[in-house]
């Protein structure tokens, strides 16, 4: 797989969701893909077309709807050997699955006194922006956070979407993936010399000296987005994608909160209970005396996100509130 | 099965015109979602007109509606105003629920149009509860639950089906069976296809039932609303049907033929009702210009009423979040 | 039902429930009870015991294992004109529910438009300490605050337990109320002349200078029981019961934090993403130039609970750890 | 439904003496339980032990066994060691669970025992993921799900008995109708309180089995194992039983009479076991005097090795939180 004078690759976020899936069900014969319309229909949002074609209907299963008990089974597939994927088409209908999540992924591991792992991945869309109103428009990552026993994940990247998941099938614990449907268009760059990201760790996407935006998903590119024109008015803000919302990588945001000693915490999430607020916690438990000034967080309405376009727009974390908060943050010093 | 209701002049023309609504009311959606001007999830019931217009014939004022996410043809035989469908979709104050629902979440308290559901399954239960108050505060309201075929896999789908049998409840529930989830055909979602036998499992009365024919959804709906209305519980009704176009809008149809498509073309409610009643002599064409021509103005007077209308101020969007007070 | 001479009476928290709901079910005839075993069994935890006797089948009804689908038409029944009790037997198998509650009864209003309101009240049991284990010893409440649309309550003394019903079933929405396992045996005297409490505010259980201890529910005789023992060193420690945790009573809070400009959050819940980051959040994002020490959080180890008992005591918040941790906070004063 | 196993003497007394042990081990819980050596929520099978006894004998080593919060006869049946049992219940480290699970959550990874699930209904969807492994992994196995007659009201019963057949996994679910669940008499609980005729709604072999009795319930094992190993997919055993104590140690049991209890005592599967063996020759006096002394020292080494056994060490606590690895 590696390469001599391998050149960088364009493709899509969607696409390289794909490839990751393809990856995934060609290195190991235990990994098959389970969910609502991944086979014949190609995925709701288009990223597994071609795959049925490629790896036959056992290894891209298409489910009735009947979340609880597919992803149960998925669990019951990873304690008994495999390990599989299982997509739930969007987060929104997580929540019917949420008891075999909770009560049997997250916690037979350690109710069995460790005779048990459930190596299963966890794919779905998340997020709101394409104006699907109130009970498609979940961002509730920052939410699952919450339950011990699992990891979650929020590839913000086309090299995250395509690198996270072999990392995440290795993983010997039950791991959620959320793909920002808002991000499946987004192209980038992706460098060959690149084989695998860690499933650890925060990265810093933009270095600056002067204030810490903390974010992820789609709130990436509004932050980056910020960060640009704040630059151009001499405010450095230094962008961290948070990547990992369970376990949170406290280091790479205390080393930067540390330095900057100002902070933005961007999030979709609604805001009270939102892993925002997880983050400012911390902040405010263990870097009390590095702060400047107060914790600001810019995050979702909390409001069912509404249909129409200006409302969705007013509901949502936009570039031009980051800009702003950053701008009072700074303007303080 | 065979007692079909008398259809006479008036009521055949009615049957007619309501699909005739629905179905050009959406053509034009389709063409507005092509401008922009609709956003968000489009789904499109054309195909299926004769089973919302055939169930809301059986219905009163007094009764309750649930619908899905593919609810456009439920409203408007339901008869919800035109214009405030269209408003609701190009997002619009004015829209049946303020623009913040869009297509699949209709609203329309006077009608007693319980929305709109996009959790495929999720309007069951509620259609238990509207049950269960209407026993109390309304005797002999009946409510009509819409659901796909797709939606008897959900667990919520069995809960509810049992609750209503056990305690006697008056819904029917009238599943559309147009053999796709999407793009998840029937035999590959469910070991029993014949969706009505699953009924059988709450000992609930079911049946079978041509959905492409309005007459015979009718009929059918009008037995089980009498039961319903009795005391004798709820039924079941899985209507035959089909879609023409795609699941929404982002849809390659990879999953099924261009020749099943045209198979079930054959059977399209709205020619074959129109052929029906002409072959009776219970449509002159003059009285066809004129129900084509009404339904036309209709809907150019609805997208007019979208157009015109205003959007909801930003600062109102936190409220409702929570209710001061219970509507009246 | 006013007195001239009444005597305070004194009764557990059991029957300060049970009396509630007999209450509810006498004042309105659009209320009903719903849920597993509250008829015939007389409830999980003997609260309703009597009631069907009392009221009948129609407004004791017992339902099948069906959560989704008996919280669904709790919710039906709302948005119809009824005022319905909906129990879910204890928090644990509300996730079987989650769709609904969220979907459903959090979203109608908005989404409708405000067409309909959903008056409905959702009660069940909350809590460890009983030696359930994993899958029955969860403290959801401070997640299901997370979400817009609802109430959430968490009555943590016999008088909240008598009264908090009645209020919340006079609130036009959805209104979830968290009674603790291990409170229901709990026994105190109530004032006859309360009638009533509000659903909206925070409320000091014991003043003090030194220290703010915020709680609720099972973690308030705790945390008054770490508050006798300050108190004999010295230290007044005032413990703020948060009643309400969503939406939280922002003034009550900052108040007492801002006067005693020190804070512990004792919370049942797994700390990450929990109802006390929430609070963090919010004193660091308002009262950071009040604070004299950074803001300290007991919560329960993010473990599954264990079975066992010294296992089970060691993953949940006790009162010696509140007492340690006000004494560090207040050393460094 | 008549095919019985031939019984020879050996196999007699070997349902014989399982039972005896399930009988046995749980009166000595009852009375630890008052001792306050066993803790939490105690859910006795006293009564049903024809069924998981009957069950086991159809399974091999590399078969796999799903249970629920009432899992002391299945675990015991299937050879879990007594002393983990017993050392779990009083939360000490040598417990199957390490202590950690207590009565509600036996496991054992060396004989595929997944689980003492304490959500209703919640064990259906491992069995099917199980069993999908299975067929990849260990073809020729088979998952045993076992349930009360409460779960078939959870959507998840439905979903799961779709997937089984939809997907021809070798699956046999076992139910174990008891005729309530905690204080829900079935008939307020199911609109069909034939719960094996809930099967037919997904085309899945079923029938009802006498739950008293471990022949007629290993019979009809049998036969659903061979179905399944055979890769016809899965089967529905509807097997009629009755818990003879109350629901958990919590429970004043004014759901059912004194009389009703009786009633079913009469057909207590020990005893009448028992009497069978005798009348048949099949059980001397003194081989049933050394069944019932090695069930007693058996016990009894169980409670002396809990009592030995030792506290987990509390900075243990959020070890397995996370794995740091599958376990092979
Ligand atoms: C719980 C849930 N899972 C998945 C979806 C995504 N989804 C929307 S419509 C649909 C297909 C539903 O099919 P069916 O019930 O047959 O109705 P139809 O669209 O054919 O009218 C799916 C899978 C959803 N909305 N809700
Ligand atoms: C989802 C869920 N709801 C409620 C409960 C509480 N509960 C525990 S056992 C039980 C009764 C189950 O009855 P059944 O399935 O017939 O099994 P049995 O106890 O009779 O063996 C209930 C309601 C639970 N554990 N899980
Ligand atoms: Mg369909
Ligand atoms: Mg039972």
């Amino acid at each position: 797989m590696s390469s001599s004078v391998a050149k960088p690759v364009r493709m899509t976020y969607r696409e390289a969701c794909r490839q990751a899936i393809r990856d995934a069900l060609t290195n190991d014969p235990r990994t098959f893909l389970m969910g609502e319309d991944v086979g014949l229909y190609g995925g709701c949002y288009a990223v597994t077309k071609g795959l049925l074609d490629e790896f036959g209907p056992s290894r891209i299963r298409d489910t009735p709807l009947a979340e609880s008990a597919f992803v149960g089974a998925g669990i019951g597939a990873a304690i008994a050997g495999m390990h599989p994927i299982v997509e739930i088409m969007t987060c929104n209908f997580s929540l019917l699955a949420l008891d075999q999540i909770l009560n049997n992924a997250a916690s037979i591991a350690h109710m069995s006194g460790g005779q048990f792992a459930v190596p299963l991945v966890i794919r779905m869309a998340t997020g709101a922006g394409r104006q699907l109103a109130a009970q498609h428009s979940h961002s509730l990552e920052g939410w699952y956070a919450h339950i011990p026993g699992l990891k979650v994940l929020a590839p913000g990247t086309v090299e995250d979407a395509r690198h996270m998941l072999r990392s995440a099938l290795a993983d010997p614990n039950p791991v959620l993936i959320f793909e920002h449907i808002v991000l499946y268009n987004a192209e980038d760059e992706l460098d060959p010399a690149v084989e695998s990201v860690d499933i650890g760790s925060a990265k810093i996407r933009r270095p600056g000296r002067d204030i810490s935006v903390l974010t992820y998903g789609n709130s990436l590119p509004k932050a980056l987005a910020a960060a640009e024109t704040l630059a151009k008015e001499g405010i450095e803000a230094e962008v961290v994608d948070l990547r990992v919302l369970r376990p949170l990588d406290n280091a790479t945001i205390f080393e930067s909160v540390t330095r900057t000693r100002r902070c933005i915490i961007v999030d979709e999430g609604w805001k009270s209970g939102s892993i925002s607020a997880e983050i400012a916690a911390r902040l405010s438990e263990d870097l009390f005396f590095e702060l400047d000034a107060p914790i600001r967080r810019i995050c979702s309405s909390e409001v069912p996100i509404p249909y129409s376009r200006h409302m969705e727009e007013a509901a949502l974390p936009q570039t031009s509130a980051i800009i702003e908060t950053a701008r009072s943050l700074v303007g303080r010093r | 099965m065979s007692e079909r209701p008398h259809i006479d002049r008036q009521h055949g023309q009615q049957l007619f015109r309501d699909m005739l609504r629905i179905r050009r009311f959406e053509a034009k959606c389709a063409e507005l979602y092509q401008a922009q001007k609709i956003r968000g999830f489009l789904h499109l019931y054309d195909g299926e007109e004769a089973v919302a217009v055939g169930v809301m014939q059986a219905l009163e004022a007094h009764d309750a509606v649930v619908a899905t996410y593919r609810d456009h043809g439920h409203a408007i035989a339901r008869g919800l105003a035109m214009g405030s469908l269209m408003a609701e979709m190009f997002g619009k104050v004015e829209g049946c629920s303020r623009g913040r629902g869009g297509s699949m979440h209709f609203f329309d308290r006077a009608r007693r149009f319980y929305g709109g559901n996009a959790i495929v399954g999720g309007g069951l239960p509620l259609s238990i509860g509207i049950a269960l108050a209407d026993k109390e505060l309304r005797p002999g309201a009946v409510t009509a639950c819409f659901f796909g075929e797709g939606a008897a896999g959900e667990g919520e789908f069995h809960e509810s089906m049992n609750l209503a049998e056990l305690w006697e409840l008056p819904v029917i529930f009238v599943c559309e069976n147009n053999l796709y989830a999407m793009g998840m055909p029937l035999e590959l979602a469910e070991a029993e296809t014949d969706i009505f036998r699953k009924a059988q499992a709450y000992r609930m009365p079911s049946e079978k039932v041509d959905g492409m024919n309005p007459v015979a959804v009718e009929a059918a709906a009008r037995r089980a609303v009498e039961r319903a209305r009795g005391g004798k519980g709820p039924s079941f009704l899985e209507c035959r049907t089909y879609r023409f176009r795609a699941h929404s809008m982002f849809d390659a149809q990879l999953y099924r033929t261009k020749e099943e498509i045209a198979l079930w073309k054959e059977r399209d409610p709205v020619p074959r009702m129109q052929a029906w009643l002409e072959e009776n002599h219970m449509l002159s064409a003059e009285e066809l210009k004129r129900i084509e021509d009404q339904v036309d103005v209709e809907i150019d007077a609805a997208v007019a009423f979208a157009e015109a209308g205003q959007w909801e101020k930003v600062e109102d969007l936190e409220r409702f979040v929570l209710m001061d007070e219970v509507p009246e």
